[in-house]
């Protein structure tokens, strides 16, 4: 099954490169995404063909993340005819082809059992990803894609020697070392320490740069600032979650050789080191876009500090992933259609909002406050889970850290944020032709509202597939 | 075959030591491809023994870094009418000397850590490292994005050199995808410098620094 | 409370007290070798000016008028909260003291606003120090209660003033005394006499209460003075009841006992005016904060 | 069945703003008088509980799911139903008076929005009256929080509005951090989100404390509790003012429900807990009020006050938790009662105040104390609110703050007669403090009453003001009429209160029936003595000769309007007396040559927390973060370099090299 959730992104990259029609393409995309549900809906309805291939099957992290992926990417696809339509001016061939590779891609790091075939994997996105951040082809979108291939592939070549230490650390040990997964956790405890601890601290530092962890992050604020907010969307809602997922992969290893605490130290500064980056590039970010890629980076900073924690931490933070990538969504796509309406995103230029665009800004404003943890949405709810993770394990100086931090990032968002929505708008941002349309607006209502419903009720499944995924990633069965 | 193997491997180091020295774009890419080469070489040489596939895998890297890269790139160069890596950030002979200091850490690292006995003498570790490190100082000190590619895959190279130890390790396919990434990478690299050069009209990194804070 | 007490308790806060506005001006008339003007005289003030008509400015609303009638309403009822004698007081409850200084306050409000109600600068003037003075005097009279509800352990009047007050004093004298001192400042501050405010100067930049009233005529001036004398009288009694601590059966000594009392005071706040000048104005909060420190030191003295 | 009735309300309030905005089609004023329809079909629903609850009819609703802390607890008690009460009174009579006040015809943008947001804040409101589980709790906190966001910055054309906005977001934000890290510590202690009393001796006392100290602070954020009351006086002044009478009257006491909430569910506090409200009431009821006189604006100065009235709650509160802790049950449940009477009384006058000075405001255009005058002529009904507000505020007799405060005093002088060491000492600093803010309360609202409605007008506009329309003479005079009810005929209130008492303390509360008796008679009393003298004085006037002339200005020929003593002259010797703590900003002409040219003089005081610490620190901050901005300025080779040093970092950082 897992194989069959690889392929058919990539059947229909084909079709998509095969079709000729500029108007007919994009909806491939939307098509490709609700076959993947359908596929997904199958697996967890346990009609899953079990697993074909030893380095290739869903373990329950798997089958989280390939479910969450299906959705998210089903929504930002229903968003793409009409934004590549009001783009009409551009082919798309090549931009759809590579978004259902790079989909297609993600879903093979949910489920690579095979740490080699996890890194190929990985690499794969960051090319797939270079021509879509390249789509508007002007000198900023250049710059970026230059910036995001090079800082990327560099830290993918780190996350390969971290791949090929782990791998000596068995040899060295005098075991028949396949990278499988399974084999890797039967026999953890004899690997080398040395050469596992290092293997970590470059794989971690590795993923992390795709990840966009601080001070890996810097490609992102340029990446997510040039990009479509339809790319936007899918990188910080599904390539930062697949790099997390590569990390906990490792993090498994490390666990089942008993040395989670190691692992937890790193993750822990790291994480925190995160959030007091992003807050402090948050504040007076005169840029929304940049703005939300310093959001991408506090969060991913909250997962790995949820990992770190561990326990209900651990469950918090896999939570997270979902809801982050979800809000991640309903900002990044709102934020694109201000971005279309204004032509401008400097928060100088961009005011009032709420008076062009009622719809988007509205969105954009309750993604705020929904990434930003306010209840009833589902980010609080993590959060929230998070936290407690951290009382309970006294850690009282990292909770203090972990709110002051938060209101920091507060201040900074929202003060961009309201700036954007509130106020008197220009002459001509009001004389704007764009307005919003239902192939526009839909999708990021239906997020909004899948948002809202995980902080009201997380469904008996997902919890329950939640708790397993947390099982793999602690360790215990 | 030790013996040979550290041959090439020092050949390896020396083409470390001419990336660094050179002020010529064209000389560097070449250095990277016979590197390519070597790394190649060294590949059949440790594992003879592995038989057909470990010959595979080494004419397909002979063939990839050794000729198809260097022609991606002399490619992008030729079209910017630029011949020489104009005064990088740290002078070359600066660079000669943090090349050599980088060996030698590598190798005190590399003794530093539990290896095989296999390993032990030989030279694959401490290569491996010292080129890596190597990428790095190029990747980090020069201004243009071809030397740039040039570094990043000097580090795949060194990276490959450690990958000497485990081949029996990783099956052909992952070997093969990582050698099909490089391939890729180094690809959209040129088409993204193909538009530099024509945005800019150069390929000086210095023109890439208008996202900024 | 037989028929006896409730009738006293009603016509002495009642009768008694314009009578001291007469001895206080006779003491001063005496000490500055005039005969002065008869000890009735203010009965006599009173009943021409209730007979006379009413001039009102143009400015006033109805607020001008409601001054003088709450002032004298709640000057008489805080009288009542005072016992007369050791046979309780009219309107006893627990923690009637707050009521008695609420009462105040609020006539303090109702003769502002019908000041501010003129417009005139002057009269702004009087009520800006008025309520400026009181809010200073108000912390002093209420440490001073304290001393009372500490010793005591009751928490109305008619209870700390009645049959167990000399067994207060052989507990507590000396705080009993500063108390009894800074409540004597607070009479005097409340009832704008000098050293604080000259009742009967004619310079209005430097008058208090007075200049408050000067455009009201007629009744409503005669309520006010009325309801000001009401108002020296129950800080009297209460200030005269601390210091007299006999044991009192019958309502005819206790009524006894406190007018001797209040004619002394009279005699004395006349002493004191005829033989102390009036403040400067921006001296006067530092006299009451003093008054309010010492009464504070009763307090102290008392801790535990 | 009661607590149904509340969710009911709930609803109600929550769709006015939503189903008005769906009847826009059918004109404004259809819109607006369904969200009316609608508000006060909630106000019933919502009252209808709360007095079935008092009348021991209170009951629960558990609705499971799969969220964190067990299954979702709704309910309503004594407690909740004495909130209950003036919520929904204020909120009805707010959106009644916003029908003639905010009308959808004058502001075509903002009034749906703006009645949208009112709605939502008021069910949040609800809600967390209702909430027996933290997660609900917080849900209806964070839905009144930033609804009321919205609320403020109705008129988000200002920038003034929207900074104010904004400033009141990130408070309330910090504020909410606190709970959910107070909540995360209650479930941690207890193992469920159900705000149920902590079983005695079970929690450790650390992590009581730490819990109430969250508590203090994030609640007190809320209530505007002295030195976190920042947000409190821009706020209301930048809001529309049935909005600001919404927040002053019943949103800050969401803070004080909490707070007693929260302690009513840890039984064993020690005694530092009380002793530091008591500190805090003290610190927030003077300051306050000092820092209220010396206002311009009448909506800040009436925001400043609503500090200082908070700060007397928090005294009642603190000194019941120190009984409490002393195991003094009387002067608990008199200190208890007469801060939660305190409560609905504030909220009564001080929403009444709020919207009188609003329809003044309306009327002249003008804020500024120092530039109105006589208004009581152009607005009689008005002017007799807002005195029956200001004498209610002030706790004088006969209206209902005399008789909060009266329990408070008693409390205090029970503790002054019966304690010992440090709570007798702060007990007896509390009762001359408690009168220092009655004195300074005073001349305030004597200031403001005789600078607005008495006198001459200062100013064109403010002798052009007209009495205000029909709907908000309404709201005023309801609201009035439950300040006077209360003054007079308190046991109408009384069952509640012992009953909520009841619910905090699980103590008997039949103490306060008798002295509330007594006030009671002696309101009655003041009221018909000055009716009797007033009359007589009446008929006087009537029948005796009388005649009406200018006023007498001790000769002076021609008395000017400007000539009037003005408000801030009115409050200036005060301002000096408190010139250590409020930091007067003056700048006063040098009059230096014999005949000096036209000069102008003019004072402000800034707030001591906002403009002298918070905004200076943050804005240092903000530029020292700036530096950092350095670090990122588009060179990719720092970049590698960046992830280089990470490498390497934690590399030697955990030794994994050798």
């Amino acid at each position: 099954m897992a194989l069959w959730l690889v392929l058919t992104p990539l059947c229909f990259a084909l079709a998509a490169f095969a079709t000729p029609s500029e108007r007919v393409r994009p909806w491939l995309l939307p098509l490709a995404g609700a076959t993947q549900l359908g596929l997904i809906a199958l697996e967890l309805g346990g009609h899953g063909t079990g697993s074909g291939q030893p380095w290739l099957w869903l373990d329950p992290l798997g089958r989280l993340v390939t479910a969450y992926l299906a959705l998210l990417f089903f929504l930002c696809a229903a968003y793409a005819p009409g934004y590549l339509a009001l783009r009409s001016e551009r082919p798309n061939r090549i931009f759809c082809a590579v978004t259902l590779v790079f989909f297609g891609m993600m879903n093979l790091i949910a489920g690579a059992q095979h740490l080699g075939l996890l890194w190929v994997a990985v690499e794969a996105t960051t090319l797939a990803t270079g021509p879509l951040l390249y789509f508007n082809r002007n000198p900023r979108s250049i710059e970026a894609t230059w910036k995001y291939l090079l800082i990327g592939s560099v830290g993918i070549a780190l996350a390969l020697l971290g791949t090929f230490f782990v791998a000596y650390s068995a040899l060295q040990a005098g075991i028949a070392t396949s990278l499988l997964m399974p084999d890797m956790l039967a026999n953890a405890t004899q690997l080398s320490r040395p050469w596992l601890h290092s293997g970590f601290v470059l794989a971690l530092v590795g993923y992390g740069t795709k990840m966009g962890l601080a001070p890996m992050h810097t490609w992102k604020p340029d990446a997510y600032g040039e990009a479509p907010g339809l790319v936007g969307a899918l990188l910080a809602g599904g390539l930062t979650s697949c790099a997390f997922v590569a990390i906990l992969r490792m993090f498994q290893i490390l666990g089942a050789a008993g040395e989670a605490e190691f692992a937890r130290g790193l993750l822990l500064s790291l994480g925190l080191f995160s959030m007091a980056v992003a807050g402090a590039f948050m504040v007076r970010q005169g840029d929304y876009k940049r703005m939300l890629a310093y959001s991408s980076v506090e969060h991913m900073g909250i997962l790995v500090l949820g990992i770190a924690i561990g326990g209900a931490g651990t469950f918090g933070a896999l939570l997270h992933m979902l809801n982050n990538g979800l809000t991640k969504g309903v900002l990044f796509l709102s934020a694109g259609n201000i971005h279309r309406a204004y032509g401008s995103k400097r928060t100088d230029d961009v005011t009032g909002a709420l008076r062009v665009l009622p719809a988007s800004a509205a969105f954009f404003l309750a993604g705020f406050f929904a990434i930003t943890g306010t209840p009833p949405f589902g980010p609080f709810v993590s959060e929230f889970t998070i936290l407690s993770a951290i009382l309970h394990a006294e850690r009282y100086g990292v909770a203090a850290a972990f709110l002051a931090l938060l209101v920091v990032i507060f201040v900074g968002m929202g003060g961009t944020v309201l700036a954007v929505v509130q106020g008197e708008p220009s002459e001509q941002a009001l004389a704007t032709p764009y307005r919003d349309g239902w192939l526009s607006v839909a999708p990021i209502a239906v997020l909004l509202a899948l948002v809202l419903l995980l902080g009201l009720w997380i469904p008996e499944p997902l919890s329950a597939l939640l708790t397993d995924a947390a099982r793999v990633v602690e360790g215990v069965h | 075959m030790i013996e040979l193997l550290d041959l090439v491997l020092v050949a390896v180091l020396l083409q470390n030591f001419l990336m660094l020295g050179t002020s010529r774009l064209r000389a560097a890419i070449q250095f990277a491809g016979i590197q390519g080469v070597l790394v190649g070489a060294a590949l059949y040489i440790a594992h003879a023994d592995a038989g057909l596939r470990v010959l595979a895998l080494a004419i397909a890297t002979v063939i990839l870094k050794g000729l198809v890269i260097p022609s991606i790139l002399l490619r992008a160069m030729r079209n910017v009418s630029i011949r020489r890596e104009i005064e990088p950030f740290i002078g070359f002979t600066t660079s000669l000397i943090l090349g050599a200091l980088a060996t030698g850490v590598s190798l005190v690292f590399s003794r530093s850590l539990p290896l095989l006995d296999e390993h032990l003498e030989a030279l694959i570790v401490p290569a491996s490292f010292a080129t890596v490190l190597t990428g790095f100082l190029v990747l980090t000190t020069r201004r243009k994005a071809i030397t740039q590619v040039v570094g990043y895959l000097t580090l795949e190279n060194g990276i490959f050199v450690f990958g000497l130890t485990l081949v029996e390790a990783i099956p052909f396919l992952v070997e093969i995808g990582v050698l099909l990434d490089l391939f890729v990478a180094v690809f959209v690299m040129g088409i993204i410098m193909d538009h530099i050069s024509r945005e800019f009209s150069s390929l000086s990194t210095e023109h890439l620094t208008s996202l900024r804070e | 409370m037989s028929f006896v007490d409730v009738a006293a308790a009603l016509l002495v806060p009642a009768l008694f007290p314009p009578l001291m506005l007469g001895v206080i001006t006779r003491t001063k008339a005496r000490l500055s070798g005039r005969r002065g003007a008869p000890l009735l005289q203010p009965y006599f003030d009173l009943a021409r000016l209730l007979r006379k008509g009413i001039v009102r400015s143009r400015t006033t609303t109805w607020v001008f008028f409601a001054g003088p009638v709450v002032g004298l309403v709640t000057a008489f009822l805080a009288a009542l909260v005072v016992p007369l004698g050791a046979r309780g007081s009219l309107v006893e409850f627990s923690g009637d003291l707050i009521a008695f200084a609420y009462l105040l306050a609020l006539g303090r409000f109702f003769t502002i606003a019908a000041a501010l109600d003129t417009g005139s600068a002057f009269e702004g003037m009087g009520a800006a120090r008025e309520a400026a003075f009181s809010c200073l005097a108000e912390p002093a009279a209420f440490f001073a209660l304290l001393v009372l509800v500490k010793l005591s352990g009751s928490f109305s009047l008619a209870e700390m003033l009645g049959p167990g007050l000399p067994g207060l004093w052989t507990l507590g004298s000396p705080s009993l005394g500063l108390a009894a001192v800074s409540l004597f400042v607070v009479l005097l501050a409340e009832n704008c006499r000098i050293p604080f405010d000259d009742p009967n100067t004619h310079l209005e930049l430097t008058m208090i209460h007075e200049v408050m009233v000067l455009d009201h005529s007629g009744p409503p001036l005669a309520l006010i003075l009325y309801g000001s004398a009401v108002k020296l009288f129950a800080y009297g009694l209460l200030l005269v009841r601390m210091v007299t601590p006999f044991e009192l059966e019958t309502t005819a000594e206790g009524v006894a006992v406190s007018v001797a009392g209040l004619l002394l005071l009279s005699i004395l706040i006349g002493v004191v005016e005829s033989v102390m000048a009036r403040l400067r104005l921006l001296r006067v909060p530092s006299l009451l904060v003093g008054a309010g420190l010492l009464s504070a030191f009763g307090v102290m003295l008392l801790v535990g | 069945m009661t607590t149904a009735l509340a969710l009911a309300a709930i609803a109600c309030l929550a769709a006015s703003g939503l189903a008005a905005a769906g009847a826009r089609g059918r004109g404004p004023a259809c819109a607006d008088r369904i969200g009316a329809v609608l508000v006060a079909a909630g106000a019933g629903l919502g009252a209808l509980s709360a007095c079935l609850a008092l009348a021991g009819r209170g009951d629960q609703l558990v609705v499971q799911t799969s969220l964190p802390g067990g299954a979702l607890v709704f309910g309503v008690d004594a407690l909740s139903a004495l909130f209950l009460l003036p919520v929904v009174a204020v909120t009805l009579a707010c959106s009644i008076y916003s029908l003639a006040y905010f009308r959808a015809s004058d502001h075509p943008r903002e009034a749906g929005r703006l009645r949208i947001a009112y709605g939502l804040t008021s069910a949040g409101l609800l809600l967390v009256l209702v909430a027996r589980h933290g997660l609900v709790f917080l849900a209806g906190w964070e839905l009144m929080a930033i609804a009321a966001f919205f609320a403020v910055t109705a008129e988000d054309r200002d920038p003034d509005v929207r900074e104010a906005g904004f400033l009141y977001l990130v408070c309330t934000r910090a504020s909410t951090l606190c709970l959910l890290a107070l909540f995360a510590l209650f479930w941690i202690a207890t193992g469920s989100l159900e705000l149920v009393a902590a079983p005695l001796g079970r929690i450790p006392l650390s992590l009581q404390s730490a819990i109430f100290a969250l508590a203090l602070a994030g609640f007190g954020l809320k209530a505007g509790l002295v030195p976190l009351h920042i947000w409190l006086p821009p706020a209301h002044a930048a809001a529309p003012t049935h909005v600001s009478a919404l927040l002053s009257g019943v949103l800050i006491k969401a803070g004080i429900y909490g707070l007693v909430r929260v302690v009513s569910l840890l039984p064993e506090a020690p005694l530092w807990w009380g002793e530091s409200m008591l500190g805090v009431g003290i610190l927030s009821a003077v300051l306050g009020v000092a820092f209220a006189l010396a206002q311009h604006d009448v909506k800040r100065l009436l925001a400043y006050h609503s500090i200082e009235n908070i700060g007397i709650i928090a005294i009642g509160l603190g000194l019941a938790l120190v009984a409490r802790s002393l195991s003094r049950p009387e002067i608990a449940v008199l200190a208890l009662a007469g801060a939660l009477l305190h409560v609905v009384n504030h909220a009564l006058f001080k929403s009444l105040l709020f919207l009188a000075a609003g329809a003044v405001v309306q009327a002249t255009g003008i804020r500024s104390v120092d530039s109105l005058g006589g208004v009581a002529k152009a607005m009689p009904v008005t002017a007799f609110c807002f005195l029956a507000g200001a004498v209610a505020i002030v706790g004088l007799p006969p209206l209902n703050g005399f008789i909060s405060e009266f329990l408070i005093y008693t409390g205090l002088l029970r503790s002054v007669a019966f304690e010992t060491g440090r709570a007798w000492l702060l007990a007896v600093l509390a009762v001359p403090a408690l009168s220092l803010t009655g004195g300074l309360a005073l001349a305030c609202f004597a200031k403001v009453v005789g600078a607005v409605f008495l006198g001459e007008p200062r100013s064109a506009t403010a002798r052009a003001a007209r009495e205000a329309p029909a709907a908000m003479l309404g709201a005023m005079g309801a609201l009035a009429g439950l300040c006077a009810a209360i003054g007079l005929v308190p046991s109408l209130i009384v069952p509640a209160l012992t009953a909520a008492c009841a619910t905090v303390l699980s103590l008997p509360a039949d103490v306060i029936r008798a002295p509330v008796a007594a006030l009671s008679l002696l309101n009655l009393g003041v009221l018909a003595l000055c009716a009797l003298v007033g009359v007589a004085l009446g008929l006087r006037l009537l029948r005796g000769p009388r005649g009406a002339a200018g006023t007498w200005d001790c000769g002076y020929a021609a008395p000017g309007r400007r000539m009037q003593y003005s408000a801030s002259s009115f409050g200036e010797l005060l301002v000096r007396a408190f010139e250590f703590a409020l930091r007067p900003r003056v700048d006063a002409p040098r009059l230096a040559a014999v005949f000096p040219g036209p000069a102008s003089f003019h004072s402000d005081v800034p707030d001591l927390m906002l403009d002298r610490v918070v905004s200076p620190a943050s804005r240092a901050l903000a530029r020292g973060l700036n530096h950092l901005r350095a670090l990122q300025q588009g060179s990719i080779h720092a970049y590698l370099l960046y992830v280089w040093i990470a490498l390497v970092a934690l590399l030697v950082a955990t030794g994994a090299s050798g």
